[in-house]
């Protein structure tokens, strides 16, 4: 059955507030509106007022009263609209939710998802299309999602609510909309996809490339092109997961391939693909490297919004193709 | 034609502080620019709603048909060479006020290259003299309008920093946080909600414990005016601009309405009813009632402002095509003005082969 | 011994809503439990003055004493069973009076295991069964306290959740977020200001644009309390307790001082006189008056009272002694709870050749 | 003369203030209490309420005016009294002042740094002692300087204060005390230490260690050590400059030496040592390496208070000992 991946992520929340009547959703917009971005579309009406809660537009008075009752026993799923806006929020994310639970040898427990889109998009300009995967990756006490196709938005989404600690979820505005085939098992709500599994999308023989969230997409897309126009055969990672990691996946399939190219689309400096890079760099995997690992990445510009130039700031197949014949040396 | 007329306003509510007059002095000039100035907004707005349904305009697009009496009449009241203004995202009408032709914000909505912007900003992201956006961030705008006073006071320059912000914004909390440093520091702020009754799908009294937003400064004085009437608006920023300079912050509630959806992907389905925006447009729209006020003050005819209208909007027509055909911007915008003062080099770009200088 | 009095205490300065009755009616008991638990918290964070003065405690250190009514008042006049507390880093008599016994509190201060957090939390970092921190981060705790508000209403539990928060932390904008939010949606949260009249070097006055923080709520009621009355506290707070589940937020300013500097490291020179240090310790000390009503009531005498504090010294010594015996946490402390539900593996440590599992 | 990190900052704001009265600073307590950390002492003494502004405990309020107090046309120095608290303002650092300039093309300009200690220190548990580097690192429009001694402190603060646009200046608490050693020129008026270009604080010919901020020391400790125990020679590269950083710099190192060690005390993942490692991976220098680089960073967990524990959690001069070892194969 194809399902795009905003039905997914609806049909994962649905699911888990069927099963624990702890679970609640807030955010802004999430309730009367159905979401900003109707991820939340038809909760409202099922759970009601009481479960499904639209807030102010105060992010770091929610998150922290989502916060709050986390550690008071119920479920949250916090909402942002966007992961920018989650900015006015992210010392509640990191010092509160995150740290709480060691700081306090255990006493606070923290329970809660904040979920939204996150990274790139369309026509949106500078402020609305920060990355911030590596920020709270760099977090321990955190667990970093970022799904790429319906199956992962769905089991990924639903391991994070039942999942004890705070979870951050990625999502990307751009992959809403997009339809994937969704297996009869993904369809069914005892459907989890483990967090920390990154996933072989795609087996190659010449070079890995590690991408997560709309990126997977070109590295999938760029494989294709690879294939047909120069025989190369690329091994593609969907990482799923940001925090913690799965480096084995990653080195086990280096150590087969002997080339990595990483593709993401935030800001290259201090991302995804140089602690990638860092943890192969670090790992037996270094001495089966062929070639140096190159990063596609966005570009190192704040997003502009005419498209001329905006098409040049976010990476697309062809930035792949580029990286891996860069890698090859093909021209 | 008479050419000064004196027009009853609503009283304004007041906190804290005694409320302006309520007779307004005018005279058929000023009428005639101000209503210029509404209706090329209006039609302005109308023209990008179009643009974006055909596609031309990406990403977001927040009109602000319906409050133009705001950007007008507090322009009018202000001193442009020594007062700032900082704004959200709703900005388009505020770029005209504030002196950039038509042509130039709608250029910046195509992300074309005469834009505001160079067309890097969009919609939402416009600048100019004395003038700090245009901001994406619901709160932001606040403070940054607040230590727009503070640079205005430090420097001596005699002016007030306006900064403006939404119903569903007055609820966030470094709103309260600049309230707070403008009183302690006596800055010639002037904050001003505009109170359109939603923030997204979310009605005021939704957002808010308290929607009475003029009182909401607490220690800090605040009045409510009719923003659907131009002459009040302009009338109570003068009031409030000598006000802040003497006596340190105040807060404005402009009472407003949006015409449009929140922005243009909207549906504008769930939360509110058609006809309480057929009721808002009918009754109570600023252009409407501006004209029905210069017929009756006896400073024009109906046909010479239905003339006017026509003029308008060949005017905005004239200027959209020329924002259409100036084009993209030059391929050199990619990475300028990323550093202040400098040029940059070898700036990275979506893989190793593509790097940029300028 | 008289049995049963009843003292007047001050009244309350109320915003929009009334004032509870002056008049409380207290036992013997009641006051022998009260003044030995202020007692006991006044020698706790003597003793740790000086523990971190001979160096034994590192870092931050944030004393309470002057403000032990408070936690004192305000634990006696809740349901430890059904209500919540979250406070900031001034946490040690809270930490007592909410359960922990002197060792446990001291032992977290001295980073030794038996710490209320296995001594990983430090001084600025307790909690327990229904109370939520001890948190670093200046306003960060309220709206998490109205938020565990939202999980005992969601859960039907019948409980309040109190927040509390200093006069400095009183200008945070998250503060008013979480006002909105609780008043929006009937939370059960009573929010106390402990205005202890500074926030490190920066008084009221100087801090806040408006110094009656009962009336800060705006459209949330508010109660100013004597807070140098123990009893005047537990009144007020067994009030404000059934008018929070009854009507929604409420805020509660305790009047209150700190004796000593904001942390240990503070030299307490440059912002107040030490005139006004001693007349609030001489004065309006909440131990002494407490003691001056019991002889007052004939609960006590001056002897009996004198023996108390005697043993108070003695056990809060013997229990530093536990304290200080306990030692370090153990290695496996090191990577325990950085999840929770499961153990961590391969963490990393400062180099390649470092890494840890549960 | 031996001046202190602490007075080399003082000295720096100091002579600017005396420069350009457009030059202000604000903060917490940095007027009548001299400071948190006592770095601003003497200022408002000398300069006044007019451009010695104590705020209110209000991180995104007072650092939002501050920067529309830059585009309204003066030159605030910023203070936080330490970054973790900046979470609460980062939105403006980032949102309003990084990418203000690009999406005004360069109609608004924002002339501000700000200030204040970050990452480590001693006993102050898990929510005062993160390390904020990488964060903004990753973002462009901004800035980033971590000064070590009292040379760069002062003349880099100073580059920052002239600069034209928005700088995050990342100091250390415990290095606020230390005396270094400053030379007559340094002590002038005009001492300027330049934005982006890393300094050579040892040279050597065997391993390449880059750090910045107070691990610079560890790094240097750690050399006398590896010299005179296992007669290893290490160049030790002070960074300076986080963002733009001085690649270049690094590349030529390695190049020498062949190998690379980083040293850093906050979190190892997605940190700065990550960037450094993927910077040198893809340049010329890759064909270099004789050995793997590896990182010494703070542990992967959030900061425990008791001493036993914390000690574990922050890299020491022992630990760049071990992993120079391990890079070498020394045992
Ligand atoms: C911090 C933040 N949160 C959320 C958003 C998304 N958002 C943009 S506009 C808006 C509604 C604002 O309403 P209001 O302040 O009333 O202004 P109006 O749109 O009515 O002019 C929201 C929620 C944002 N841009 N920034
Ligand atoms: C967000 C944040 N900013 C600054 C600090 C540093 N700081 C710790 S306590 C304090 C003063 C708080 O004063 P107040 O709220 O009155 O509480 P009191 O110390 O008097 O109990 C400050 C500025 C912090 N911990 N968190
Ligand atoms: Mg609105
Ligand atoms: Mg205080």
């Amino acid at each position: 059955k194809m399902v795009a991946v905003r039905d997914a992520l609806q049909m994962a929340m649905d699911e888990e507030m069927e099963k624990d009547d702890k679970v609640i959703v807030l955010g802004e917009e999430v309730a009367v509106y159905h979401g900003a971005y109707k991820v939340t579309r038809g909760l409202w009406e099922k759970y009601g007022d009481k479960r499904v809660i639209d807030t102010p537009i105060t992010e770091a008075g929610f998150a922290g009263i989502a916060v709050g009752a986390a550690m008071g026993g119920i479920k949250p799923i916090c909402e942002f609209m966007t992961f920018n806006f989650a900015m006015q929020a992210i010392d509640h994310v990191i010092n509160s939710a995150a740290k709480g639970h060691y700081m306090s040898a255990g006493i606070l427990n923290c329970p809660i998802v904040f979920r939204g889109p996150n990274g790139s998009s369309a026509g949106v300009g500078a402020q609305h299309s920060q990355c911030f995967a590596a920020w709270y990756g760099a977090c321990p006490g955190l667990k970093v999602l970022a799904p790429y196709s319906s199956e992962d938005a769905k089991g990924l989404l639903k391991s994070a609510i039942v999942d004890p600690n705070p979870v951050v979820f990625l999502e990307h505005e751009l992959m809403y909309g997009v339809d994937f085939e969704m297996s009869d098992e993904a369809l069914k709500d005892d459907f989890y996809v483990p967090i920390g599994k990154a996933k072989i999308e795609r087996e190659g023989t010449d070079i890995t490339l590690v991408a997560f969230s709309q990126p997977v997409g070109f590295a999938l897309e760029a494989a294709e092109i690879l294939q047909a126009e120069y025989g190369v055969s690329c091994e593609v990672i969907n990482l799923r997961t940001i925090r913690p990691m799965d480096a084995e996946t990653i080195i086990n399939s280096v150590k087969k391939t002997n080339r990595l190219n990483t593709v993401e689309s935030g800001w290259p400096q201090f991302g995804v693909g140089s602690e990638i890079i860092a943890r192969v760099m670090e790992s037996e995997a270094f001495d089966y490297l062929d070639a140096p690992i190159f990063r596609v990445t966005g570009a190192d510009i704040p997003t502009p919004y005419a498209k001329n130039l905006e098409d040049q700031v976010f990476p697309t197949a062809q930035n792949v193709v580029n990286s891996v014949k860069h890698t090859l040396g093909l021209k | 034609y008479s050419t000064e007329y004196t027009f009853e306003t609503r009283v304004c509510d007041a906190h804290k502080m005694e409320a302006p007059p309520t007779s307004v002095t005018t005279t058929r000039e000023e009428c005639l620019a101000l209503l210029t100035e509404m209706m090329t907004i209006r039609r302005m707005e109308t023209a990008s709603g179009e643009l974006y349904r055909s596609k031309k305009i990406r990403g977001f697009c927040h009109l602000y048909s319906g409050q133009e009496a705001i950007c007008t009449g507090m322009v009018a009241g202000l001193d442009r060479k020594k007062d700032g203004i900082t704004t959200a995202y709703r900005v388009h009408g505020w770029a005209h006020s504030l002196g950039w032709p038509v042509e130039n914000v709608v250029a910046e909505l195509l992300g074309n290259k005469i834009g505001v912007s160079n067309g890097k900003g969009g919609s939402m992201h416009m600048y100019g003299e004395n003038f700090y956006g245009g901001n994406g961030i619901v709160g932001a705008q606040v403070p940054v309008g607040a230590g727009v006073a503070l640079a205005y006071k430090y420097l001596n320059q005699e002016g007030v920093s306006v900064s403006l912000y939404g119903d569903g914004a007055s609820n966030q909390g470094q709103v309260f946080e600049a309230y707070n440093i403008a009183k302690l520091w006596d800055l010639p702020a002037i904050f001003v909600c505009e109170n359109n009754k939603y923030g997204m799908g979310t009605s005021a009294e939704r957002s808010s414990g308290n929607t009475k937003y003029y009182t909401r400064g607490d220690y800090v004085p605040g009045l409510k005016i009719d923003a659907m009437d131009v002459l009040a608006v302009k009338n109570a920023t003068e009031y409030a601009r000598a006000f802040a300079l003497e006596n340190g912050p105040i807060v404005l509630e402009m009472e407003t309405y949006r015409y449009h959806g929140h922005s243009m992907s909207d549906p504008d389905t769930t939360y509110r009813e058609k006809d309480e925006i057929k009721n808002m447009r009918t009754n109570y729209d600023p252009i409407i009632s501006l004209k029905a006020r210069m017929i009756e003050a006896g400073f024009a005819e109906e046909a010479e402002l239905k003339k006017l209208e026509k003029d308008v909007r060949k005017q905005v027509t004239a200027a959209i095509a020329i924002a259409e055909a100036a084009g993209p911007p030059e391929q050199d915008q990619l990475i300028a003005h990323i550093l202040s003062g400098e040029k940059s080099t070898n700036v990275r770009g979506c893989d190793i082969t593509l790097s940029y200088s300028e």
